[in-house]
């Protein structure tokens, strides 16, 4: 296996909590606390997670616009994680949640597009024209949208105007941070369609953050479970949706409502509780005090998930082993990997 | 345990020291900028040396910039403003016997700026674009572009000359003789709180437009609650960025307060200020800026710590 | 301009001239400037009240007075503003006064002068006496004590500075012993600031110079309280020495410094009388039925101050042309609406010290100015003259702009620059200046405006060196002056001077601005005295 | 269940502006019956928020026509007192943004006494009492405690139990919640989902709930309604619905939502929802739908067809005019299955 086009190593983002009078530094809350991961070229990593377990800061992180606490992360071999350069801009592109507020509403399309070639002085000739193109490869029309303003599209429009600008420098790998959450049901589809067919074109990376499971179902290689700032599960996508072995990501999954199911209320995982503190979250297990495991286990069993934090680990009998990627399926929980259910 | 409120407060004192001080600097340097001998200025062509020596003695002005700060701010500190050479009077005690009267104008007028304010911008939020609205916002407008001293004479000419209802210059303190305070505070509180009174109601009217547009409105209504119930919500809501303006506006009363006292006789700080700068009253003078301005980061203090205590999104008490 | 008819006039308009002559005429100065044409002036010694109700004075009542700025507190022998002085002067009493223009005794009944003018020996009333809560007659001792207070270190400068000693040659009889002539000392014992004040009061205040606040003296009134800002309240001194004096009861004294206010105040009653009127005002207060305006002649002096050791000032032609090219006329109805007059000296016509200059008059005359000029071969050539000048003072700001477009008219380059009034008051002491517009008030004696002008002894404010034309003679006149006693005498050498001055413009004299008082029209018996101080005693309400 | 229906809606328009209006809901129709469950599906701008808003008189600045029966008593335009004496008690509310719903500077249980109070004669201290009991109903946990805790205090999944503990506070009959869930985590959400099907259980509360959430709205209603463009397109039971969508526009939106248990080939619906300050003419779905009939969907409006669907006693119906002879069908529409056909007016040809 050829060495990965991403990866992260042990990542830390804290920020400081102050407080008192002289706004001392009191504590950190610990958005992203010791991630790792590999991200190959061409493949699609989603990181899905509810709120405020620190998806978002972790692709922030990863692509420079936060500076780590603590950890590494390797682009293409060279080490970005203490300062990214004109080169990793150029290669690395981010997609917004909502393109209502990241395109400028004063510019057209065709100069939104255009600006990142600007910035960085490329194609200087056919700019107009290449622009053009990638309007239409994001299946915008050029006659009609070249020279429209933001307001005169529709947030599906305004999406696809989001992708041909982060195509504009031909990146390698693009995060895409909630691409369709922002946009109506209907249009969904068809951007998830459009990010499918532009991975399979381009041999795009992806990297994508996602709270909606059914998304990450419809676009992800592999799927990493966030929890309060750590990684609960990764895996290949078949097994860790269809075969969940964390509790939250077991949880997780069935909270969500299926359209055409008969509800039955009893058979979901009843998640107690909110997510705890990121900036102080609970010893041992930081998901323990919410896990539906714990009534199954003995006392000397559940004191372990309380005193000691689990490791992400390979799965022992865990799914099928994935030939493309060294890592496999890893769970950080003392029972799932070798509970045997 | 300290609670939020008095951490901040605390940290807002802390952030006034280096504040005074650097105003302190200021005043303390400006003042001796101003070329010209202070002394000279202050006793005329025609002083005789050794008056002049001996002034310049009184006032320090023979030490080197940097003793006189010191002995400027350690005294200061100790509550000693210095001695005024011109009337020879204790600066503290001359601020002292002027600050009530320039706090009751204020005062008088905040109250009439607010009693004029909030029914205005009630009125004109709740009217939107009707009559009512427009009357609000031609005041609004009118309020902020006449100036305190036109103002204060056309008032003046009107009621004090013309009608003869209330007195025209000087004053008497409400806590004297409260019927008396008030109509010789009447005038001048108009004057002083007209511009404020416009300013805080356009704030007014249009928060209370952009909180009448809050969807937890809806749900008040949807309790059941009648429309004046709703309204109520709204204010207080309205009101909180309000306050701040508020506060800034109570700064500005104080600086309207100079043109005012002085147009309608007040013997207040302002009178004392101006007068200062007129006898070149340097001791008098730095002393009462160096009021004005503790003041008014007070105000801020004041205006800042209500916001917060207002808002509980920022921690205030319950 | 003050063409008015003669029947308002005499119930709205009270005009007293403070000359220091008693000649009762009407100014005639025959240039033609309007200021001159008015017919009002009424002789300071008969009734200033033509209107005055049947039945004469009344005495008894209040009479509220709003003053143009605030009180700089009250010590006689320390304060330095005419309001402050208002005051002083009707609480505490000089040696002498003047009436009707001349001398006269205050405390002092008779005097003498003796030992080529080195020793005046004044009677004392015996009549005086001080104020509660002092209560007892005033002596000898009295006025020793207050010369020797007011002069402490030195405080009184120059003008005193000829006393050698102060002495009680008898109970009622003081003796002033100076080391040399110094003649203006006698008139300049009628300056407001050297009043006989009691020893225990003051030490019973603190005793230290400035401490004086609430001031005891022999005057008609006395203090009885003052709130520092608000009000002051003179009571009636019922024991004064002179029967029916004062008629009022007491006086309540509020400042109000802004001018609007001031005369609105007056028109809504909530004063009697106002002091400080602007010229604009003026109408406004003849044309109102429940006011009226009293004028007092010349009580600032404005004049154009040259320092001639600064060129091109220091060619006596330019300041020559300078003064031909001024239209005084103009400047006294733009500065003052008229209520003043184009000056060629501080001293109006009416007084001992004026010297009819007659045609030698520089009179506003541009072909001339012209013609001076070239006569002295251009020196302004190239030159743009600068007039400092300040936007406190209405009458030097006036004076500056309108003297720019005069001179603009006889050719001459001129800018005004105009100065916060601390640094052009600094400007004039360190003599960096080449002309300003400048005013200041009338003096009691003409030693006191010339020889700190031109003397080398003195401050020499004007520069004006030994190598300017007759610069030791004027030198000498102006030693003269100080030490010839004879009245007459004197008269003729400040003649001969200001004939000098009016030949080789150390200054140009530019106009002399009136006090203007505004009054409801039931006060009566105000007087204008020779200085602008108004004196309460002769004032008196019908009510 | 009774048959007298609780909510009677005929032809409810809600409009807004005066020139070139803004018809945001468009003529709609239905009846809810006393413990009913009724979800209206759409997308954002089908009119969903506006039309349950338009019930209970919240629309101010627009124009509201039509009629609303409450219990027999007519809503739509009726003064601000009877409308508040039917809010709270007859009819409550639950709002999407829960924290929104709250005044911020006031304590969450102050605003539950409130609601109480506004409704209820009851006393301070019982109302209070109340208040905590309803926080304890909705699974706020330790109720007593988090009274006096302020809007922002309270995370998104326990805003939105407060909001609905504060609906329930004038005991309504009918619980209308405009998208309650939308914003919130899936575990949050399934939560409150739970919360509804309890209340409704245990309250014998009608609910009236809206959402873009397909999902959300299946799990929790007997009968669905699918908005399109200010109008109602179909009707029926959560099976017939889902199960045998008839509406082309029904079946694409079921058809463009990710599946989360299958990767699935994604079939978006072409072109975005139309703006409804200038809807299309004739069937206002036709510019994006795959069977749309030139000369017929473009022009004229469709008929409302109903559908026989067996045994389930819940009518099912579509407007469309791919059941009528005049198109000419193909395998998107079974006419087999048509029971009746009720001609359409032409609102729009009406205007134009």
């Amino acid at each position: 296996m050829s060495d990965p086009l991403l990866s992260v190593r042990g990542l830390k983002r804290h920020y400081p909590v102050r407080s008192g009078i002289l706004k001392r530094k009191t504590g950190a809350v610990r958005a992203v606390d010791g991630v790792s991961f590999d991200l190959a070229a061409g493949e699609t990593l989603a990181v899905v997670g509810e709120s405020g377990c620190g998806k978002s800061t972790l692709a922030e992180t990863v692509i420079g616009l936060d500076e780590p606490t603590a950890g590494e992360v390797t682009f293409d071999g060279e080490t970005v994680s203490d300062g990214v350069d004109k080169a990793f801009r150029r290669r690395v592109q981010m997609v917004f949640q909502d393109p209502f507020s990241t395109l400028n509403e004063r510019m057209t399309v065709g100069r939104i597009v255009a600006e990142p070639l600007a910035i960085h002085g490329q194609r200087e000739d056919d700019r107009a024209a290449y622009v053009r193109e990638l309007l239409e490869t994001v299946g915008l029309d050029p006659a009609d949208h070249y020279d429209a303003f933001p307001h005169e599209l529709s947030g599906g429009q305004r999406q696809r105007v989001g992708i041909a600008r982060a195509l504009a420098l031909e990146p390698d790998l693009l995060v895409l941070d909630e691409p369709v959450s922002a946009l109506d049901v209907s249009v969904r589809a068809g951007i998830l369609e459009l990010l499918r067919e532009l991975q399979a074109e381009r041999g795009l990376t992806y990297l994508l953050i996602s709270h909606d499971v059914s998304v990450v179902r419809q676009v992800a290689d592999r799927v990493a479970v966030m929890y309060l700032g750590e990684f609960v599960e990764l895996g290949a996508l078949g097994d860790v949706l269809d075969e969940p072995a964390h509790p939250y990501t077991e949880a997780l999954l069935s909270s969500v409502p299926r359209v055409r199911a008969e509800p039955d209320p009893d058979e979901r995982i009843r998640l107690p509780g909110s997510p705890p503190d990121p900036a102080d979250p609970p010893a041992g297990c930081r998901f323990h005090p919410r896990c539906h495991l714990r009534d199954r286990l003995d006392d000397d069993a559940a004191a372990r998930c309380v005193a000691e934090a689990p490791e992400l680990t390979e799965r022992e009998d865990g799914g099928e082993p994935r030939p493309d990627a060294d890592d496999g399926r890893t769970v950080a929980c003392h029972f799932r990997p070798g509970d045997g259910e | 345990m300290v609670s939020r409120l008095q951490a901040f407060l605390l940290r807002r004192l802390l952030w006034a020291l280096p504040v005074l001080a650097l105003v302190s600097v200021a005043i303390f340097g400006l003042i001796r900028l101003v070329p010209g001998d202070p002394a000279i200025v202050m006793l005329g062509a025609d002083a005789p040396p050794e008056q002049l020596a001996a002034v310049r003695a009184e006032l320090g002005l023979d030490e080197p910039l940097p003793v006189q700060y010191v002995d400027y701010v350690g005294d200061a500190v100790r509550g000693d403003l210095g001695h005024s050479y011109v009337d020879d009077r204790a600066v503290s005690a001359a601020i002292a016997s002027r600050l009530p009267t320039t706090l009751f104008l204020t005062l008088a007028g905040f109250l009439v700026s607010l009693s004029i304010a909030i029914p205005a911008g009630l009125l004109s939020a709740t009217n939107r674009g009707e009559w009512l609205d427009g009357v609000g916002l031609g005041f609004g407008l009118l309020g902020v572009s006449i100036p305190n001293f036109w103002l204060g004479v056309v008032l003046l000419l009107l009621f004090g000359v013309r009608l003869d209802w209330l007195p025209v210059a000087g004053y008497v303190s409400p806590l004297a003789d409260p019927v008396e305070g008030v109509r010789y505070l009447l005038l001048p509180g108009i004057t002083l709180g007209t511009a404020m009174a416009a300013v805080v109601t356009r704030m007014l009217r249009s928060e209370l437009l952009e909180e009448l547009r809050r969807e937890y409105l809806d749900a008040v209504r949807m309790k059941g609650v009648g429309e004046l119930g709703v309204l109520t919500h709204a204010t207080k809501n309205a009101f909180i960025p309000v306050v701040t303006v508020i506060g800034m506006q109570f700064g500005y009363l104080l600086g309207g307060s100079i043109v005012v006292e002085t147009v309608f006789s007040i013997p207040g700080m302002g009178r004392l200020l101006i007068d200062a700068i007129g006898s070149r009253d340097y001791i008098m003078l730095q002393g009462v800026v160096l009021v004005y301005t503790t003041f008014f980061v007070a105000v801020n203090i004041v205006v800042d710590g209500a916001y917060f205590y207002l808002n509980p999104k920022l921690g205030g008490e319950r | 301009m003050q063409g008015e008819d003669s029947a308002t006039d005499r119930r709205t308009f009270l005009s007293a001239v403070g000359g220091a002559a008693a000649a009762a005429m009407a100014g005639c100065t025959g240039d033609g400037t309007p200021t001159e044409s008015a017919s009002t002036t009424v002789p300071p010694s008969s009734s200033t009240d033509v209107s005055t109700p049947e039945g004469g004075p009344q005495p008894g009542g209040t009479l509220r007075v709003g003053f143009e700025s605030e009180l700089t507190g009250l010590d006689p022998h320390r304060t330095e503003s005419v309001v402050s002085w208002v005051v002083v002067f009707n609480v505490c009493e000089t040696l002498i006064s003047f009436e009707d223009g001349a001398p006269a005794g205050r405390l002092a009944t008779d005097w003498e002068i003796g030992d080529d003018g080195r020793t005046y020996t004044f009677t004392l009333t015996e009549d005086a006496r001080f104020h509660p809560p002092v209560d007892r007659g005033m002596t000898a001792e009295d006025v020793v004590y207050s010369f020797e207070r007011m002069n402490q270190d030195g405080a009184m400068g120059s003008d005193l500075a000829a006393v050698e000693r102060v002495e009680a040659t008898g109970e009622y009889e003081v003796t002033f012993t100076l080391a040399e002539t110094f003649a203006p000392f006698f008139n300049f014992l009628g300056r407001v600031p050297w009043v006989i004040v009691p020893e225990e009061a003051v030490e019973e205040q603190g005793g230290e110079l400035g401490d004086f606040q609430e001031p005891v003296g022999t005057g008609p009134f006395q203090f009885d309280e003052y709130e520092p800002g608000d009000q002051l309240t003179l009571t009636a001194f019922d024991e004064y020495r002179a029967d029916d004096t004062p008629l009022l009861d007491a006086v309540e004294i509020t400042p109000i410094p802004d001018a609007d206010s001031r005369v609105a105040a007056l028109r809504g009653g909530d004063v009697d009388m106002v002091r400080g009127v602007s010229g604009s005002d003026a109408e406004t207060l003849r044309e109102d039925a429940e006011t009226k305006l009293s004028r007092q002649r010349g009580t600032q002096w404005g004049q154009l101050h040259i320092n001639c050791s600064e060129p091109p000032w220091d060619e006596p032609a330019v300041r020559r042309a300078v003064a031909h090219a001024m239209d005084r006329g103009a400047i006294v109805e733009a500065a003052v609406s008229g209520y003043g007059q184009a000056a060629w000296q501080p001293y109006a016509e009416e007084s001992v010290w004026h010297y009819d200059l007659g045609d030698s008059r520089r009179t506003h005359d541009p072909e001339r100015a012209r013609q001076i000029l070239d006569d002295a071969g251009n020196p302004l050539e190239g030159e743009t003259l600068t007039i400092k000048t300040n936007t406190r003072y209405g009458l030097m700001e006036t004076t500056a702009e309108l003297l720019v477009a005069q001179l603009a008219q006889a050719g001459i380059d001129a800018e005004t620059e105009t100065l916060e009034w601390g640094t052009q008051l600094s400007d004039f002491l360190g003599g960096n200046f080449g002309a300003m517009a400048f005013s200041v008030p009338f003096k009691i004696d003409p030693d006191r405006h010339y020889y700190g002008f031109v003397h080398p002894e003195g401050t020499q404010f004007s520069h004006y060196g030994e190598d300017q034309p007759d610069a030791e003679r004027m030198y000498e006149l102006l030693e003269r002056g100080r030490s010839e006693t004879d009245q007459d005498a004197r008269v003729e050498i400040y003649a001969e001077f200001e004939k000098l001055v009016n030949e080789h413009c150390p200054w140009i004299s530019v106009a002399r601005a009136d006090g203007l008082a505004g009054l409801r029209t039931d006060v009566y018996g105000v007087q204008p005295w020779l200085l602008p101080y108004t004196r309460f005693w002769t004032i008196w309400t019908e009510d | 269940m009774t048959d007298t229906p609780l909510l009677q809606v005929e032809n409810l328009r809600a409009q807004f502006g005066r020139r070139d209006p803004l018809v945001a809901v468009d003529g709609i129709s239905y009846d809810l019956r006393a413990g009913e469950t009724l979800g209206i599906v759409g997308e954002s701008g089908a009119g969903k928020s506006v039309s349950v808003r338009s019930l209970v008189g919240l629309i101010d600045d627009g124009e509201v026509t039509g009629s609303v029966e409450w219990r027999g008593e007519e809503l739509v335009g009726a003064p601000t007192r009877e409308l508040r004496a039917v809010r709270g008690s007859g009819i409550a509310m639950v709002f999407q943004n829960a924290e929104a719903a709250f005044d911020p500077i006031e304590p969450v249980g102050a605003q539950i006494v409130e609601a109480i109070r506004a409704s209820r004669d009851l006393p301070k201290g019982a109302a209070r009492a109340e208040a905590v009991d309803l926080l304890e109903e909705v699974g706020i946990g330790d109720p007593a405690g988090r009274f006096g805790d302020y809007p922002h205090e309270y995370s998104g999944g326990m805003a939105q139990r407060a909001g609905i503990a504060m609906a329930l506070a004038g005991e309504p009959d009918l619980l209308i919640a405009d998208e309650p869930t939308t914003g919130l985590d899936v575990s949050v959400q399934a939560g409150i989902v739970d919360l509804f099907r309890d209340l409704v259980a245990e309250r014998d509360m009608s609910l009236l709930l809206i959402s873009h959430n397909l999902g959300v709205v299946s799990q929790l209603c007997e009968r669905i309604m699918v908005m399109y463009a200010g109008r109602i397109v179909e009707r029926g039971s959560r099976e017939q619905l889902l199960g045998s969508p008839r509406h082309p526009y029904t079946g694409a939106f079921l058809r463009s939502v990710p599946d989360v248990d299958v990767r699935q080939e994604l079939e978006p619906i072409e072109g975005a929802p139309p703006s409804l300050d200038d809807p299309p003419a004739g069937c206002r779905f036709h510019p994006r739908c795959p069977a749309a009939e030139a000369g017929l969907c473009d022009v004229d409006a469709p008929p409302t067809v109903g559908f026989d669907d067996g045994d389930d006693p819940e009518r099912h119906e579509a407007t469309c005019h791919g059941y009528t002879d005049a198109h000419p069908g193909g395998d998107a529409f079974d006419r087999e299955a048509v029971e009746w056909i009720e001609p359409a007016e032409d609102p729009e040809r009406g205007e134009r």
